[in-house]
């Protein structure tokens, strides 16, 4: 566990950017997403690279309007670039084509990657889908059952959060990140949370980060039990659905009673801590999740032996490992395909202790992988969930840090789909730039990439492994 | 069907009334040669010359409404199942010639009648495709395919006629293909409860082979009338078609007139033409076809009760309609680069027939500074006897001795491998059957 | 073993049966939700509510649909195909706005992307409020919506009104009705 | 035409035309009691016809006049296709006959309509359906040619009246050839039905569909003829199953009682087996088939080996 410190900020003119970056990802940083903002002196891109010690950022005042791409260096600043254009004007020299991202426009050609032949025409999915799914639009280009490519068009559900956040108290930004989606809430709102406080040079203490560690686990409990729920429907093996439904229903219930909120709302403050839960409580839910977790690995049992299950979930929608670093998938889809990251193992702000990665059985990075995954993931919170639970919750807070309040801080937590890093420039008390990249945009890419060359019908199966979001991906 | 090569290549190239006389006439003189040498001159000729007929029938029926499917031309796409359809008479007539050397010259003479009834109907409905063919070459100049769509709306006549004599060739009731299938498929079955093995094992087989056939045409004739009629026109001169002239649309509406009739009253052709089978066993005189052993199509009967269920339940449905709204594609704006090709809407059956059909595929990514600029796809679907036998001999005309090392290197030698055993398979049937 | 769990889970919930058991095909449209009401919307199908054995089911086209259920704030690039589902359902078809967001109670967000609530689009014959609303809340609102309509038939939107125009606005306006709304 | 023809014509269309929709509804409420919820009541399917029934149509653009007559196409090819069905054994003679592979022509007319109709609109969905319901149906048709073979064999006819009365027979379960062709006709049953695991009835996704892609672009009326089609076609294959298949007894009453409850009871199978198999990979399908091709050429074989011939 690395000890902690507020993030390292770099500031460097335009014509060092790339040269910068290039020498951050040399010395070991992870690249962990990039964006723009408007300062006093004009327009600012900012690339963040996590280090195993210390978060670092670089930034770069953009005089011209045009900056060197990164692209080439970390394809998975594509699409951060691609936002950055859209939403700021900022251009990226040698990212051709830029292909817009927040911006619809309707001819295909401008937004979909041409496939050049005779046979392939496009199947178009969504925004609307049948079922209960979010908004987002798929364009497959196929040849029949068979996925040639597929574009992803997203921020249908775009409702300008980062920006409504800016000019407001930083308090105020909660209830932003915490919108930004209902199944993350929790995990953005302490990303938010451990910004603002990296940023203003505070440190939560133990109880504030207890009770931080116990929300972001009752949300990932309930999370990959719906995961888990909703690749047994993908492959249509009704029972197994059901029985992890009712599980999820259980689980939320507990955070009924627990906090008062079914999705954990209002449960985060800025500095402070509001979670109060007395022993007798904390004793009935430990009991609660231990009949929980009795019943759900016994029904594992069930899944690993239900052939017809099996026979669907391997070798479909394969994520290599290579792929996975390149694109900068992060979280359980991650770690399904061999990447041995998980940012709880680096989360001093929390209350994880020696946190090791889960690693699945085979990291085959296929859809049996990521279920797999859920599945370790699952013990391991049970596992946190009754550590913590021994002892009950009292309100906490922060103590100074000694470092003095820099102007940008970066939070990173690990959500249920995978890192989610927040950045936030104080302006004051204001908010000056709230940038929020959740696990589901840094995945959403993978997903794209895992869909190739499998079969259409197998599609939402696939997409279901990832469960990703995409309220927090288009905010 | 491995001496087809040339009539699909011929098809394209001929102007659309030579293609609908060369598919009507010039097969079917090939035809009455071979029941000449069989029936005739050779009669009897014993049961293998009857199981090896039904083997290249299966096979170039299945064969041809395979490759008709993976077309891209309609001509071409046509020629194909005229391979097909002379691949049901082949069935029929060696059927026929089975059940003579069993002994049942009833069903001898019913096979019979089915085979050159069938023979019949392809030359009417086949003419009246390739009629339709032309028509929708000259209001719009090309034939490919993916590149017509929505001409029913824009010549009605030619649509219409052409959409039956699809539904004829398809063999879907109350039409005479179906009335020639069925008697077929009638035959082949009762071959399959003959009470010789082998004659059972090839009856049965046959008959699998003509279901699955005609289940294919279905497949393929939903396609090629989906794409050329319906939907959006997918390209100006489509939008633009006009009707052809009253004489080509009057020999068209006069075919499709005579598909509705042999469809509707076969039983009157069918004693008559069973008499001159084999056997000469005559048959009862109905409307439809009466025959012991099977449940009788009332050919008839079933016509008009289609045809007033129809009318009956679409004038129930006529309820009010909403006001016009595009079709729903997700909320999106509809757009025509989504409509479905040809390829696309057969690619489950390739995928599933992958290891026979041994499509070609290539997929390229131009991309560059980490950006995917394009994709580039590839794809066709070779043809078998093209490439395994015509092109290797072709080929080994002119190189000699380099042929040996083309065959033995890859995949060339399991299918040609395959065929062979297939054969081999097949006459070992013959041969039991004979002994049995 | 899988099955018997099943069993025993539905023992312990012992749903009653739906007294009054109707027919009401019900499609989902997320207009820029947070993803709350649509979790909240799929556990109505768990065994815990199984809101399925009154009739309700959520339905794979808006051809096939009565309901239309909106959640969310109503993005400018949502509006559009919103429209388009409601344009496509048969009549009588109605409105159902799920959630705060839909009803119009939040308004969280850059007004210069959101194109203002839901009844300002769409005619809205229920509301069902909520932050997400609980899955019981949102069955119990359906079903009173289903009787309704079985019980006062007047009240459906009948055949004879004709096909229903939804008010059309350019997206300047409604970024300018957005801009008062935040 | 005697009482028995009379009662079995009553239940050709009674059963046919009104009960269908029991037996969806059945499966639908078992496999809700066995996924551990209460489901919706056994009467459902009607329910949802009714209200179907009063809805309004919708008019897609593109369409033609094919769209509007499809549905009524499948339904009538249905509806004929019921009257050609023994019940008990008898049927009246509606002048339709009673031939196993016309039964198979209608079906095949229905296929046609449907699928044709998904071209009319255009909708890629209904396409993608009709594709995947086309190539099953090659397998299928194959398979279930090859299945009528093996039941025709002790009385060498095709005629339905016949081949239920074979099923009479005292040895018909002493015949390994007949078991073949229990086995081949499930997985036909399951197919032509689109019950897992060839294809999941309860999909909301688009991209899945089978059966259900063709229907997307349909309301009201249309709409309902189609679901009725669906419910009508379990009907026909149950009873096919029932007649064909299962050993009967020799006296009509005592016929038609198994004809009930088989029908019950293959209802509750299919609800079983749909409920604990996932779906198959899309693909596998015909591999599932095909299984039945072989399976059924074995039959074949043993009636010779058992000198059935």
């Amino acid at each position: 566990m690395p000890a902690l410190k507020a993030a390292l900020v770099e500031r460097v003119t335009a014509q060092d950017w790339r040269a910068a970056c290039e020498r951050h990802a040399q010395a070991g940083g992870r690249f962990c997403g990039l964006f723009a903002s408007r300062g006093s002196q004009g327009l600012q891109a900012n690339c963040l690279f996590a280090r195993s010690d210390q978060d670092h950022v670089v930034c770069a005042h953009v005089s011209s309007g045009a900056i060197d791409t990164l692209v080439d260096l970390f394809a998975a600043a594509g699409r951060d670039e691609r936002e950055a254009h859209d939403s700021y004007g900022l251009r990226f020299a040698g990212h051709e084509p830029m292909r817009p991202l927040l911006d619809h426009p309707v001819e295909p050609e401008a937004w979909t990657v041409a496939v050049h032949g005779h046979d392939p025409y496009q199947v178009a999915v969504g925004p609307i889908h049948a079922g209960v799914i979010e908004s987002g639009h798929f364009r497959f280009t196929v040849v029949g059952e068979r996925i040639l490519h597929l574009d992803l068009r997203m921020f249908y559900k775009h409702r300008g959060l980062q920006t409504a956040a800016e000019g407001r108290p930083l308090a105020d930004g909660l209830r932003y990140a915490q919108r930004a989606c209902a199944a993350c809430a929790v995990t953005n709102t302490v990303a938010y949370a451990q910004a603002c406080e990296s940023a203003l040079g505070l440190a939560p203490d133990r109880n504030l980060r207890r009770a931080r560690t116990l929300l972001l686990e009752l949300e990932r409990l309930y999370n990959h039990l719906n995961d888990v729920s909703a690749i047994c429907a993908g492959v249509g093996f009704a029972p197994g659905a059901m029985a992890f439904a009712a599980f999820k229903e259980r689980a939320q219930r507990l955070n009924q009673r627990l906090t008062g909120h079914r999705f954990l709302f209002n449960t985060v403050a800025l500095a402070a801590g509001t979670l109060h839960i007395g022993q007798g409580d904390t004793r009935a839910a430990r009991e609660e999740l231990k009949t929980l977790d009795e019943e759900q690995r016994r029904l594992w049992r069930e899944l690993q032996f239900a052939g017809s299950v099996q026979d669907r979930l391997g070798d479909v929608g394969r994520l290599t490992r290579e792929d996975a670093v390149r694109l900068g998938a992060v979280g359980p889809s991650a770690r399904a395909a061999g990447v041995h990251q998980d940012t709880r193992s680096e989360s001093p702000r929390l209350f994880y202790g020696e946190f090791v990665p889960a690693t699945p059985e085979y990291a085959s990075g296929d859809v049996a992988a990521r279920l797999d995954i859920r599945r370790v993931e699952l013990a391991h919170t049970f596992a946190i969930l009754d550590e913590l639970l021994t002892i009950s919750f009292m309100p906490g807070g922060v103590k100074d840090l000694d470092a003095p309040p820099n102007g940008l801080g970066v939070g990173r937590v690990e959500s249920p789909r995978g890192e989610t890093v927040c950045a936030v420039q104080t302006d004051g008390h204001t908010t000056g730039r709230l940038h929020l990249r959740t696990g589901s945009y840094a995945n959403w890419p993978a997903v794209a990439h895992a869909a190739r060359e499998n079969l259409l019908p197998d599609f939402p199966l696939i997409n279901k492994s990832f469960e990703l979001c995409y309220a927090c991906a288009d905010r | 069907m491995p001496l087809h090569s040339w009539l699909p290549r011929a098809h394209p190239l001929a102007p659309a009334h030579i293609s609908a006389l060369m598919s009507g006439v010039m097969i079917k003189l090939a035809l009455y040669g071979l029941v000449r040498v069989l029936f005739d001159w050779l009669a009897p000729p014993g049961l293998w010359v009857g199981i090896t007929l039904m083997a290249v029938g299966a096979l170039s029926c299945l064969g041809g409404v395979l490759y008709a499917l993976m077309q891209h031309e309609l001509k071409r796409l046509l020629a194909f199942h005229s391979i097909e359809n002379v691949g049901i008479v082949a069935l029929g007539l060696g059927a026929s010639l089975v059940f003579a050397d069993i002994g049942q010259p009833r069903w001898s003479a019913i096979a019979f009648a089915a085979a050159l009834l069938h023979a019949l109907n392809h030359a009417l409905f086949k003419g009246l495709l390739f009629l339709g063919a032309g028509a929708f070459a000259k209001a719009v100049g090309g034939l490919e395919l993916d590149r017509l769509g929505g001409l029913l709306r824009r010549m009605p006549w030619t649509g219409a006629t052409f959409a039956l004599g699809a539904m004829a060739i398809a063999g879907l009731p109350p039409l005479n293909g179906f009335a020639s299938e069925w008697l077929t498929l009638q035959s082949l079955l009762h071959l399959g409860l003959a009470s010789q093995m082998g004659v059972a094992f090839a009856g049965a087989l046959a008959t699998a082979a003509l279901a699955g056939t005609a289940a294919l045409a279905v497949y393929c004739f939903v396609k090629v009338i989906g794409l050329v009629l319906l939907g959006l026109p997918r390209r100006a001169e489509c939008a633009q078609a006009r009707e052809v002239p009253v004489g080509m649309r009057a020999s068209m509406v006069f075919l499709a007139a005579s598909c509705v009739a042999l469809g509707v009253l076969p039983g009157l052709l069918v004693p008559t033409l069973a008499a001159l089978g084999p056997g000469r066993v005559t048959l009862h005189e109905a409307a439809g076809l009466n025959i012991p052993g099977t449940g009788s199509l009332p050919t008839l009967v079933l016509a008009l009760a289609l045809v007033a269920l129809v009318g009956a339940l679409v004038r129930l449905a006529r309820s009010r309609r909403a006001a016009p709204a595009p079709t729903w594609t997700c909320g999106q704006p509809p757009a025509a680069g989504l409509q479905w090709t040809s390829a696309g809407f057969t690619k489950p059956l390739r995928l599933v027939l992958e290891a026979l059909l041994r499509p070609r595929r290539e997929l390229r990514v131009i991309a560059s500074s980490g950006v995917v600029e394009a994709l580039a796809y590839q794809a066709e679907v070779p043809h078998l006897f093209d490439t395994l036998l015509y092109g290797p001999v072709s080929r080994g005309a002119l190189r000699g001795a380099r042929i040996a090392r083309r065959v033995q290197s890859g995949s060339l030698r399991t299918y040609l491998i395959y065929l062979l055993a297939l054969l081999g398979v097949l006459l070992a049937l013959a041969r039991t059957g004979v002994l049995g | 073993m899988l099955l018997r769990h099943l069993q025993n889970v539905r023992r312990e919930i012992a749903l009653p049966a739906s007294k009054r058991a109707g027919s009401l095909a019900l499609r989902h449209v997320d207009a820029g939700s947070c993803n709350g009401c649509e979790h909240e919307l799929a556990a109505t199908a768990n065994p815990y509510y199984d809101l399925q054995r009154h009739g309700l089911n959520i339905v794979a086209s808006p051809r096939h649909a009565d309901v239309l259920l909106v959640t969310g704030q109503i993005t400018i690039r949502m509006v559009d195909s919103l429209r388009r589902a409601y344009e496509a359902m048969p009549e009588p078809r109605l409105v159902v706005a799920l959630g705060d967001c839909a009803t119009g109670c939040t308004m969280l967000g850059d007004p210069r992307q959101l194109a203002g609530p839901l009844e300002e689009i769409l005619p809205v014959d229920l509301r069902i409020p909520g932050c997400p609303p609980a899955p019981q809340k949102i069955a119990e609102e359906l079903l009173g919506l289903m009787r309704d309509m079985a019980e006062h038939s007047t009240t459906r939107r009948a055949f004879v009104e004709e096909a229903i125009t939804p008010p059309t606005r350019d997206v300047e306006a409604i970024d300018t009705k957005g801009a008062k709304h935040a | 035409m005697t009482l028995a023809t009379l009662a079995a014509g009553v239940v050709q269309v009674v059963g046919g035309v009104l009960g269908a929709p029991a037996i969806v509804g059945l499966i639908q409420h078992l496999k809700a009691r066995l996924q551990g919820r209460r489901g919706p009541s056994v009467l459902q399917p009607y329910r949802e016809l009714r209200r179907l029934w009063g809805k309004s149509g919708v008019t897609p653009e593109p369409h033609t006049f094919i769209y509007t007559v499809a549905p009524a196409v499948a339904a009538a090819s249905t509806i004929l296709a019921l009257l050609l069905l023994p019940i008990g054994g008898h049927g009246p003679d509606w002048g339709l006959g009673h031939d196993a592979l016309v039964l198979i022509g209608l079906l095949a007319l229905a296929r046609f309509a449907i699928t044709l109709a998904a071209w009319d609109t255009t909708s890629g969905f209904a396409l993608m359906g009709g594709a995947r319901d086309l190539m099953f149906s090659v397998f299928v048709e194959g398979l279930l040619l090859l299945v009528l073979v093996l039941l025709a064999l002790p009385l060498h006819s095709t005629d339905l009246l016949s081949m239920s009365h074979a099923a009479t027979l005292p040895e018909v379960w002493s015949r390994p050839a007949h078991w073949a062709a229990a086995v081949a006709f499930c997985l036909v049953i399951v197919a032509e039905t689109g019950r897992q695991p060839v294809d999941n009835p309860d999909t909301h996704l688009e991209l899945t569909m089978v059966h259900e892609g063709p229907l997307l672009e349909y309301a009201g009326r249309e709409l309902a003829y189609l679901q009725w089609s669906a419910a009508a076609k379990h009907w026909i294959m149950l009873v096919l199953a029932c007649e064909l298949v299962i050993p009967n007894p020799v006296s009509f009453a005592a016929q038609v009682a198994v004809l009930g409850g088989g029908v019950l009871l293959l209802s509750v199978a299919l609800a079983v087996c749909e409920t604990v198999q996932a779906k198959m990979r899309v693909l596998r399908v015909p591999l599932l088939l095909g299984s039945g091709v072989a399976l059924c050429l074995l039959g074949l074989a043993s009636w010779f080996a058992g000198g059935g011939g």
